[in-house]
């Protein structure tokens, strides 16, 4: 499993790094989309890897936390999702904002030759 | 406290004459000829006072941490330099008011020319190196004020800059020197310095330093190959150009040399470096002042040649030498001054300065005339004026220099003494002969308080000429003994000295300098050639110019080719530094030693095969398909979320699932305002080999980046769970501290509320940005139009409104769902809202929810309609969620806890049991409020524009889209 | 009543859907379940302008969802032999079928019946008409599933929604 | 034993520009004069908040000048912790200084020119100082994300071609590294187990070698999303083209972004770096990418032409020098970099919003007004400006522009000098008296004094070409909120001057405790949580 | 695995094991039929059978198990059932709706849509040539 | 028995998102790929809810009912696009 999550990841990573390389806001727009799960992914797993064991503490009595998952990585992930939501909508609105003004969907805001 | 009021009486006085009124020409000139008078008085009065060790000193706290403190000291050196600067300052006050026009704004000037004044008695009253030169520096940016005083003409802008490019960089160098003779004797105070000499001769550093200090003296003195910056400064006003390059600035680099003269000299390189330069800017600027047409040009060129003179005596290094270098600086800022007023007269007078117009000017000034004659006469070194003695005495060096071996010192002493004089004679032929009648002014001679100053210096080279021994002796003696100490040698300050080869020297200088002046006025044509024989090639002002312009040419090559403008690059070397430097300082080889392979589930690997495939997948579409690379995305995205889901994060598995469709719905919202993008192969383009190769370039980056992340994601993963880590006491605290068992959503309301905190507030500012940014949106003309699925013939519902297609059109039966499932989601909000803080869900959750709700409805009926049935204002959940987050935290403080502390009410009621309520939970509603405010604005601001460019006039928005259909 | 409750049947579902979601039957649920349920609809109410939904003749109701199971059931098993063994000669079409159901919540449900039974998709109500433009995903006999929908389906559905 | 109030001081500067911000959200934008006014009233609370810290940080109010405040009452390292001392109280007098200034620079224009500015501006200061104040990694994200967000939106501010392009670039560079921050954060996270720093830095001793490996290559990623925002070269060509862009008040607050960076780093770098398992660790990639940011800021501001630009690359050789300071792992050298930080921030901050009433001159006031009408007036009227020319307007403005200049390029008698004195003082200082200079000292004393000579040459042919080459240059009309900042922050800089014994003094007592883990350490232990939890205490 | 799973009677896990095998193979089906017809109009067939069927005997499967597995009525999984019902629909509807009018507007910009070539197209809507609307009615 | 058919299950509907996913690669049709990533949703309600049966816990029904009540939005949201031009009118 960690194989797998790990390429994919940089499989995600990869492809999104690509598409930020690329010329075109939406390419870029669509890259850092990409990079933000890679990396949301990224910070979650550096807590590890666990199967059927969320962070629930419902359990009564004395917790044992080597049953939990880590619940830190969550948090944060959680905070890094919605922080990455945010600047998407404020890249995608200065993109067609961009591009209503300077005429071009160039990341320089002008066509380089 | 009379030191300091040597330095603050100028500077004050300064400020003060910077405020009077713009033609306050006399309270100008009397301010500033009552300070300089009153400093002369008190420097009269300090010589008195220099004790014993012939030194008054004054110590002030400045800046201990660096052991630096600003000291006031004054010994005969010094002294000396303070009544020249002073002395000559009030003369040249005094002359300035007759000179300065009426019209000028001679606030400014006298301002100027006062905190010039400061600057320089700062310089010399300096006990402390870098004291010295912050006030180095400052005569610096003063005199650059005084010489592009000006400033209208592009001469005198050219002469500031180019004065002060060469100044203040020497200054620099001078800093630095100083600093590395405070390193080596460990304090900046001139005492210690002057009394570590052998150390500093010694030291490793020596050279550098010496290199350094030089830099910096010969710079400000005009010497070779810094030169050429003098005659360019020319352009400042004639009394400027008294007082800064006869007594004041250009002696400051002479001042520093004998200054440090007991600490530096006696070593080759000294003599090398200091000598070298002297001889080559005594020579050079003394040939070319023969060739100047221009009074003040000759002048300059002849002081660049003293000072090189100076400077070849402080090069020599012996205490004789330095006696005569003392005494001519003296010497020539005498002459020197009086000199440049009486050029200032003539131009003043005749309204040129150009000697191949200038003749027999004794007609129409005579007294004028002689005095200035008589200047020159001590310029020449002619016997009874004081240039002589001073001559005399370093004809005599230069002979001591050589021995018997070596002539070459002296030739070039006599060489300079030959062009003297030929210089000097050049300078007082426009006295003699017939006046033209083409000068632009007939001349008279100059108001009485005008011609004062000149009379005054004359008289002082005439006495110092005759008397030397009873005028300048004892001062003369104090300024050496303050720089020699014991050293003092026997010395005789007498015209006469019978018969020597000095003398003979001094002769042959006259005698060759007549003839020499004759040879070229009669074979050379001296007086109409337009160039200076050897040296003419070089211009100082056009290499200035040149390299200005390359510096600045260079300069911007150098910036387009390690820097850019352009982003693609910019986030290139980012990639590049985060695969590059991690790898370059970290070495991470002994990562690669990996341990065994973790379980294998082909099922996940199945998951993630569509998740890899859905992101290589929108990689490749996204240029030209941009529908198919969100989709894509959401493939991504569904697959990120199943992922969360697989690995025991069920919270994050829910936010990103919302996230996810409010995404997509916004990207949609975005995606109308891009015009299309035509795909090459439609286009019949091929791409060029250059965008080949950038694309394989990227292509190796983006492989390399992504290999980096798994590999780097795969060795952390197969290191174990960290142990030790904090997240136990989040597990264990969780329920019975915080009160909730999600312990994810007691992390974020409770543990680490502050960070959901500025999260809310990051979503709050972006919402309240992107409404502002689209209040002043302008589409692409492209996308202007009404799009064509809504203007064609086919569709019916074509034509219709939204309301229209909802009550009459295809949406009436979607509509039924849609409408039905707003109550349905608005319950599912509330459900994972009031669960969070126990199970999956929480105000995140619940608020996006809740917000695609909105969303849904604003897809089904058009904003119009739903605003017209619902007043949202997201605004206020924005700003009333932030609220009730913070009242929230707050509330702790009034049972004297810290912010955000938590707590659960709790309560039992009848038939209901026991009720827990966690203030968390109210928390959590200003997390709810924000989000559902942040998102709506967001969207509904966008769909605002729909409507907007509806609304445009006819013209602008053609009913009929022309163009190609988007998707 | 209409007032404070503006759809009862939607509230008692809602108020059913709570108690699902918390699984529980506790009075402290029921009561915040109650109040949700109640305050939704009042909530969603101004952006609902339709008038609630008639609840008339369950078991004429329950008669066709229990039809309509049997005949997605079936189509499921028809389309998956198509799609598996069939793939070629598969005479997808549309076709035309003249409604008279008029009750927008009718309508809604045999879209819903309709596009839940494999094999037919509900496009539109064709407009200036009544008429609904269906696609059959393997069509035999038009004139068959234009009585099969008229009879077996809006019948009933007149009978729910459309009696005055 | 229940909190003092004055314990709450430390979060204040976090809370009182959120709450202000939220609230200013609820104002009409027809009201901006009260806007502006409560803007005005929170920003000078934080200033006396700063002022207030600093008095109780430097008085020792707290053990060792380090407040600790626990946040939702948990104790460290598991809640997040707020940390002031006196840099911190510093560098939040700082950026209160500056915010006065900026916003008081906005009042009668700027900040009209498009909407909600004022509630960005707060946020900004929220995120600004939040950075400052936290002593958690994660937190120290969330901080600044606050901040860019809110960066990002005031560069937009009434936005025209060129601000959105320069916007666009600013934003992407900083989602990019962001990111970075992220990867970096998670990297420590997963080997150290702990996101609190002073924790972390104790945490170092017990990691093994391969955790550390992996933790040193968060380090170094964490360091190069910093190093983006302090616009380290090759990472920092967004700099120029932004300040450029962005409108003046704003730019003077990018002037201290782009500070926050270097203080991340000089506070992270000496508490991990200075002692322990990885002592001197990175310093090198400080001080080499310092040196080549000195190099290219100089060729920069050289190449400039424009003062906007000459601006970004005057903080582009200001963030060059700095991390050349701190890479040069030389403790004496922090203070003396600090003192040059505040006193080049203030300086090109000052001269950002000079720029500005410069250019008037160059273009007859009247028709400047105009163009910006027309540029940005197309919805948000900004009303006619009501003041009359300042007499000396002119005099004024040469005079601000050569103090400018002169802290710029360090050249006497201002704060620049003293700066570059005591740096030079003190990277001579550090090889005993007497002793030999290495190679490096050598280059670095070369490039910060070619760097100065670079902005002499390229600022007075600014300066020469706007003030006396322009034949009859128009008497600018200035109005007092414009002319008041830039006064009061030269002003500042004379202070720092003539008050440079004390302030360096204090310097050193600021940087002193930095590079000592065991002294937050000892704080972080030592701060007990509020007893009882409120559960308990409560109803 | 978890443990009590085995301990499940067989009357419970029989039914529940043969419903999952019943959806898993729907479901498989209809993805099978999104790939595989050849157009547009055949394809959107496929995932109504995954969305009834499939999830339908899935959603009956967990329903069994969990009540089984925890001892008491587990039947919230009809509230996926109930929301299904209410989303399909409308998105079958639209999807449908989307192309047909796509499909006529490329037709009257004079492309011809892929659908065309297959010639097996309704009167409803005029895709084809070969029947006409008017003589079917 | 149970466990096999829980994993077959699973298998299934990930094969089914696999094919979903081909098809969404492919298109050609927008059409076609807007219904192949409604597919997708539902075939991730459905993971959602195999998991639950796979781990024997009731945690991940919330997702999947979440899923089947949300999911449909994006797909509302692109065909109204190709339809209208817009997604907010
Ligand atoms: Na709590
Ligand atoms: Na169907």
């Amino acid at each position: 499993m960690e194989a797998v999550i790990a390429i994919a990841m940089g499989i995600m990573f990869g492809a999104g790094v690509w598409l930020l390389l690329r010329p075109r806001t939406f390419q870029v727009i669509t890259g850092l989309l990409l990079v933000s799960y890679a990396v949301n992914l990224f910070i979650f797993i550096m807590g590890r890897l666990t199967l059927n064991r969320p962070p629930l503490t419902l359990a009564e009595g004395t917790i044992d936390p080597a049953l939990y998952a880590d619940p830190m990585p969550q948090a944060l992930v959680l905070t890094a999702i919605v922080i990455g939501f945010a600047t998407t909508a404020l890249y995608l609105v200065v993109m067609i904002g961009a591009r209503g003004l300077t005429g071009t969907d160039h990341v320089d805001g002008k066509e380089t030759h | 406290m009379l030191l300091l009021s040597l330095i603050a009486g100028p500077f004050i006085a300064s400020l003060v004459a910077a405020l009077l009124p713009t033609d306050a020409r006399n309270r100008e000139s009397w301010l500033a000829g009552i300070v300089a008078l009153s400093g002369l008085l008190v420097t009269s009065y300090l010589y008195t006072q220099l004790g014993a060790d012939g030194v008054v000193q004054r110590e002030f706290d400045w800046l201990p941490a660096f052991g630096l403190n600003l000291v006031l000291r004054m010994d005969g050196l010094a002294w000396l330099f303070a009544m020249l600067i002073q002395g000559i300052g009030l003369l040249v006050v005094i002359y300035a008011r007759y000179y300065m026009s009426p019209k000028d704004p001679v606030p400014r000037f006298f301002s100027f020319l006062l905190a010039f004044m400061g600057s320089m008695l700062g310089v010399v009253l300096s006990g402390n190196l870098i004291q010295l030169v912050v006030f180095w520096e400052l005569t610096s940016v003063t005199s650059f004020l005084l010489i592009g005083y000006w400033h209208h003409r592009a001469d005198a802008r050219r002469g500031a800059r180019m004065a002060f490019t060469v100044t203040a960089s020497g200054g620099l160098c001078l800093l630095i020197g100083v600093l590395l003779l405070g390193h080596m004797v460990g304090s900046y105070s001139l005492d210690v310095v002057l009394a570590s000499g052998d150390v500093i001769r010694e030291h490793d550093l020596y050279l550098p330093m010496l290199v350094l200090v030089a830099l910096g003296a010969l710079t400000k003195s005009a010497q070779f190959p810094f030169h050429f910056w003098l005659p360019h400064a020319m352009a400042a006003p004639t009394p400027v150009s008294a007082f800064l390059h006869s007594a004041t600035m250009v002696k400051a680099g002479v001042f520093l040399l004998m200054r440090l003269w007991p600490a530096l000299s006696g070593t080759p390189e000294w003599t090398w470096i200091i000598m070298g330069a002297g001889v080559c800017t005594m020579l050079i600027g003394a040939f070319t002042a023969i060739f100047q047409h221009d009074l003040k040009g000759l002048l300059a060129y002849s002081t660049i040649s003293h000072l090189g003179l100076i400077t070849v005596l402080l090069g020599i290094g012996t205490p004789l030498a330095l006696v005569a270098a003392v005494f001519h600086t003296f010497n020539h800022a005498t002459f020197k001054a009086s000199l440049f007023m009486a050029a200032g007269i003539i131009d003043h007078e005749t309204g040129t300065r150009d000697m191949r117009h200038l003749r027999g000017l004794y007609a129409s000034l005579p007294y004028t005339a002689t005095l200035a004659i008589v200047a020159s006469a001590a310029m020449a070194g002619v016997p009874l004026l004081n240039g002589f003695i001073s001559k005399e005495m370093f004809f005599a060096e230069a002979l001591a220099v050589g021995s018997a071996r070596n002539w070459g010192m002296s030739i070039a002493a006599v060489l300079m003494g030959i062009f003297g004089v030929a210089y000097s004679l050049r300078f007082i032929y426009v006295f003699f002969g017939r006046q033209p009648d083409d000068l632009p002014r007939q001349p008279h001679e100059p108001p009485r308080w005008m011609r004062f100053p000149v009379e005054f210096l004359v008289l002082c080279c005439l006495v110092v000429g005759i008397i030397p021994g009873l005028s300048i002796g004892p001062f003369l003696s104090a300024a050496v003994t303050s720089v020699l100490g014991e050293a003092v040698p026997y010395y005789s300050l007498a015209v006469w000295h019978g018969f020597n080869l000095p003398l003979a020297m001094s002769l042959l200088a006259l005698a060759g300098g007549v003839a020499l002046y004759a040879w070229l006025r009669a074979r050379y044509g001296l007086i109409q050639s337009t160039y200076v024989p050897f040296l003419g090639r070089f211009n100082g002002k056009q290499a200035y110019e040149n390299t200005m312009l390359r510096l600045s040419a260079s300069a911007s090559l150098l910036e387009k080719l390690l820097g850019t403008r352009r982003l693609q690059p910019q986030l290139l070397l980012m990639i590049v530094l985060l695969l590059a430097v991690p790898t370059l300082i970290v070495r991470p080889v002994s990562l690669l030693a990996l341990p065994a392979n973790g379980e294998f589930s082909w099922l996940f690997a199945g998951l993630w095969v569509i998740g890899a495939v859905c992101a290589l997948g929108a990689a490749w579409q996204a240029k030209y398909h941009r529908l198919a690379a969100l989709s894509l995305v959401g493939g991504v995205g569904i697959t990120v979320s199943l992922a969360f889901l697989w690995l025991s994060a069920p919270d994050l598995a829910l936010t990103q699932l919302m996230v996810e469709t409010i995404t997509t719905v916004l990207i949609l919202l975005g995606l109308r305002w891009l015009p299309p993008r035509i795909t090459p192969r439609e286009l019949n383009i091929t791409p060029s080999r250059r965008a080949r190769l950038r694309r394989a370039r990227d292509m190796v980056v983006a492989v390399c980046a992504g290999l980096a992340m798994a590999l780097v994601s795969y060795v952390a993963l197969l290191r174990g769970p960290s142990t030790g880590g904090i997240s136990d006491f989040f597990l264990t605290r969780a329920l019975s501290e915080g009160g909730g068992s999600n312990v994810v959503n007691v992390l974020l309301v409770d543990f680490r509320s502050i960070d959901t905190l500025g999260e809310i507030a990051v979503l709050a500012i972006v919402a309240l940005t992107v409404y502002a940014l689209l209040r002043r949106f302008r589409p692409a003309p492209e996308s202007l139009p009404i799009p064509a699925q809504q203007t064609n013939s086919v569709d019916p519902a074509a034509g219709q409104t939204p309301i229209q297609q909802v009550e009459i059109g295809y949406l009436k039966v979607p509509s039924v769902y849609l409408r039905l499932l707003l109550p349905i989601m608005g319950v599912i909000a509330a459900y994972f809202f009031i669960r969070g803080h126990n199970l999956p869900g929480g105000g995140f959750v619940a608020g996006l929810t809740f917000s695609v709700a909105i969303i849904v409805q604003y897809m089904l009926a058009g904003t119009q309609w739903v605003e017209s049935h619902l007043r949202l204002q997201p605004h206020r959940w924005i700003a009333f969620g932030l609220w009730i987050a913070c009242v929230t935290g707050m509330g702790a403080w009034l049972l004297g806890y810290p912010f955000l502390t938590s707590h659960t009410a709790h309560y039992t009621l009848p038939v209901l049991g026991e009720i827990h309520l966690p203030s968390a939970f109210v928390f959590d509603l200003g997390v709810f409020g924000v989000v559902v405010g942040a998102t709506l604005l967001i969207l509904t601001a966008l769909a605002h524009q729909s409507v907007r460019s509806h609304r445009l006039p006819a013209t602008t928005a053609a009913p009929v889209a022309a163009h190609k259909e988007i998707f | 009543m209409t007032r404070w409750l503006p759809s009862p049947v939607l509230s008692a579902a809602l108020l059913v859907m709570w108690l699902l979601l918390s699984q529980s039957i506790a009075p402290a649920q029921i009561l915040l379940g109650a109040a949700i349920a109640l305050s939704a609809p009042l909530l969603a109410r101004s952006l609902r302008p339709l008038a609630p939904a008639p609840f008339r003749k369950p078991w004429v109701l329950a008669r066709l969802l229990f039809m309509s199971m049997v005949e997605i059931v079936r189509s499921c098993f028809n389309v998956s032999r198509i799609i598996l063994f069939k793939s070629k000669g598969v005479e997808s079409q549309f076709i035309r079928i003249p409604l008279d159901l008029k009750d927008p919540y009718g309508l809604a449900l045999l879209s819903c019946l309709i596009n839940s039974t494999p094999g037919t998709v509900w496009v539109e109500q064709l407009p200036g008409s009544n008429d609904l433009a269906l696609h059959v995903f393997d069509l035999h006999d038009e004139q068959w599933w234009i009585d099969t929908i008229k009879t077996r389906y809006e019948q009933p559905l007149i009978e729910i929604f459309d009696h005055e | 034993m229940p909190l003092s109030w004055v314990q709450h001081l430390i979060l204040a500067p976090i809370l009182v520009p959120l709450i202000v911000g939220a609230g200013l959200v609820l104002i009409n934008e027809r009201h901006h004069q009260r806007k502006f006014l409560i803007n005005l009233a929170a920003t000078l609370s934080m200033l006396c908040t700063a002022v207030a810290l600093l008095l109780l940080t430097d008085q020792e109010h707290w053990p060792a000048g380090i407040g600790v405040y626990l946040s939702a009452n948990w104790a460290a390292p598991f809640g997040v912790v707020l940390l002031v001392d006196r840099l911190t109280a510093v560098m939040l007098l700082l950026s209160s200084m500056l915010a006065s200034a900026s916003l008081i620079f906005a009042m009668t224009r700027w900040s009209r020119i498009g909407v909600h500015f004022h509630s960005l501006f707060q946020f900004l200061m929220m995120g600004i100082n939040g950075a400052f104040l936290t002593n958690d990694l994660f937190n120290l994200f969330v901080f600044f994300e606050v901040m860019l967000a809110a960066s990002y939106g005031l560069v937009l501010h009434g936005y025209n071609t060129t601000r959105i392009r320069a916007g666009m670039q600013y934003i992407v560079v900083n989602l990019l590294a962001s990111f970075f921050f992220l990867i970096g954060v998670a990297l420590i996270y997963a080997t150290a187990g702990t996101l609190n720093m002073t924790d972390l830095a104790g945490r170092l001793e017990g990691l093994n070698p391969e955790d550390l490996v992996l933790l040193k290559i968060g380090v170094v990623i964490l360091a190069l999303a910093f190093l983006t925002k302090s616009a380290m070269w090759p990472l920092g060509f967004w700099l120029p083209t932004t300040y450029s862009a962005a409108s003046p008040p704003v730019a003077a607050m990018m002037v201290l972004m782009t500070k926050i960076g270097v203080y991340v780093l000089i506070r992270l770098w000496l508490l991990l770096f200075s002692e322990g398992p990885a002592a001197g660790f990175g310093f090198d990639l400080l001080l080499v990418g310092g040196l080549a940011t000195l190099a290219f800021g100089t060729i920069g501001i050289l190449a400039s032409q424009e003062p906007g630009r000459m601006a970004g690359y005057a903080a582009v050789i200001s963030s060059g020098t700095l991390l050349a300071a701190v890479g040069y792992g030389e403790p004496a050298l922090i203070n003396v970099a600090l003192f040059y930080m505040i006193s080049s921030t203030i300086a090109v901050a000052a001269f950002l919003l000079l720029i500005e009433l410069v250019e008037r001159i160059r273009v007859p006031g009247a028709a400047m007004l105009a163009l910006t009408m027309e540029a940005f007036g197309l919805e948000d009227k900004p009303g006619e400006p009501v003041g009359k020319a300042i007499p000396g307007a002119l005099a004024f403005l040469g005079l601000a522009f050569a103090c400018c200049a002169l802290i710029i390029t360090g050249l006497p008698p201002l704060s620049g000098f003293i700066a570059k004195f005591g740096l030079f003082h003190t990277l001579l200082d550090t090889s005993s008296v007497g002793a030999g200079i290495d190679l490096i000292t050598w280059i670095m004393i070369a490039l910060v004094v070619l760097s100065g000579l670079a902005g002499i040459i390229s600022l007075m042919r600014f300066g020469v070409r706007t003030f006396w080459a322009a034949q009859n240059p128009a008497a600018p009309h200035l109005q007092r909120s414009e002319v008041m900042p830039i006064t009061a922050l030269l002003l500042v800089c004379v202070l720092l001057t003539a008050q440079a014994g004390p302030t360096l003094a204090y310097l050193e007592r600021s940087a002193e405790p930095l590079r000592q883990p065991a002294l937050y350490l000892d704080r972080l232990e030592a701060s007990q949580t509020v007893d009882g939890s409120l559960t308990e205490a409560a109803l | 695995m978890t443990p009590e799973l085995d301990t499940l009677p067989v009357w419970v896990s029989l039914p529940v094991a043969l419903l999952l095998l019943l959806g898993s193979t729907i479901v498989l089906i209809g993805a099978l039929g999104l790939v595989k017809l050849p157009h547009f109009f055949q394809r959107i067939h496929g995932p109504a059978i995954t969305i009834t069927l499939g999830t339908g005997a899935i959603l009956v499967a967990s329903m069994i198990y969990f009540s089984a597995l925890q001892s008491r009525l587990v039947i919230h999984e009809v509230l996926i059932t109930a929301f299904i019902m209410l989303t399909a629909p409308v998105v079958a509807m639209l999807i449908m709706r989307t192309a047909v009018y796509r499909d006529l507007r490329a037709r009257e910009r004079g492309k011809a849509p892929p659908t065309d070539q297959n010639g097996k197209v309704g009167e409803v809507y005029p895709f084809s040539t070969k029947k006409s609307f008017s003589t079917k009615k | 028995m149970l466990s096999l058919a829980i994993d077959i299950t699973l298998l299934s509907v990930i094969l089914a998102m696999l094919l979903c996913m081909i098809r969404l690669l492919l298109g050609p049709t927008a059409q076609d790929r807007v219904l192949a990533l409604d597919t997708l949703w539902m075939c991730a309600m459905l993971l959602a809810l195999a998991l639950g049966l796979r781990f024997a816990s009731v945690i991940y029904f919330e997702a999947a009912m979440l899923i089947a009540l949300t999911g449909f939005v994006s797909t509302v949201a692109l065909t109204k696009f190709l339809m209208r031009g817009e997604v907010i009118e």
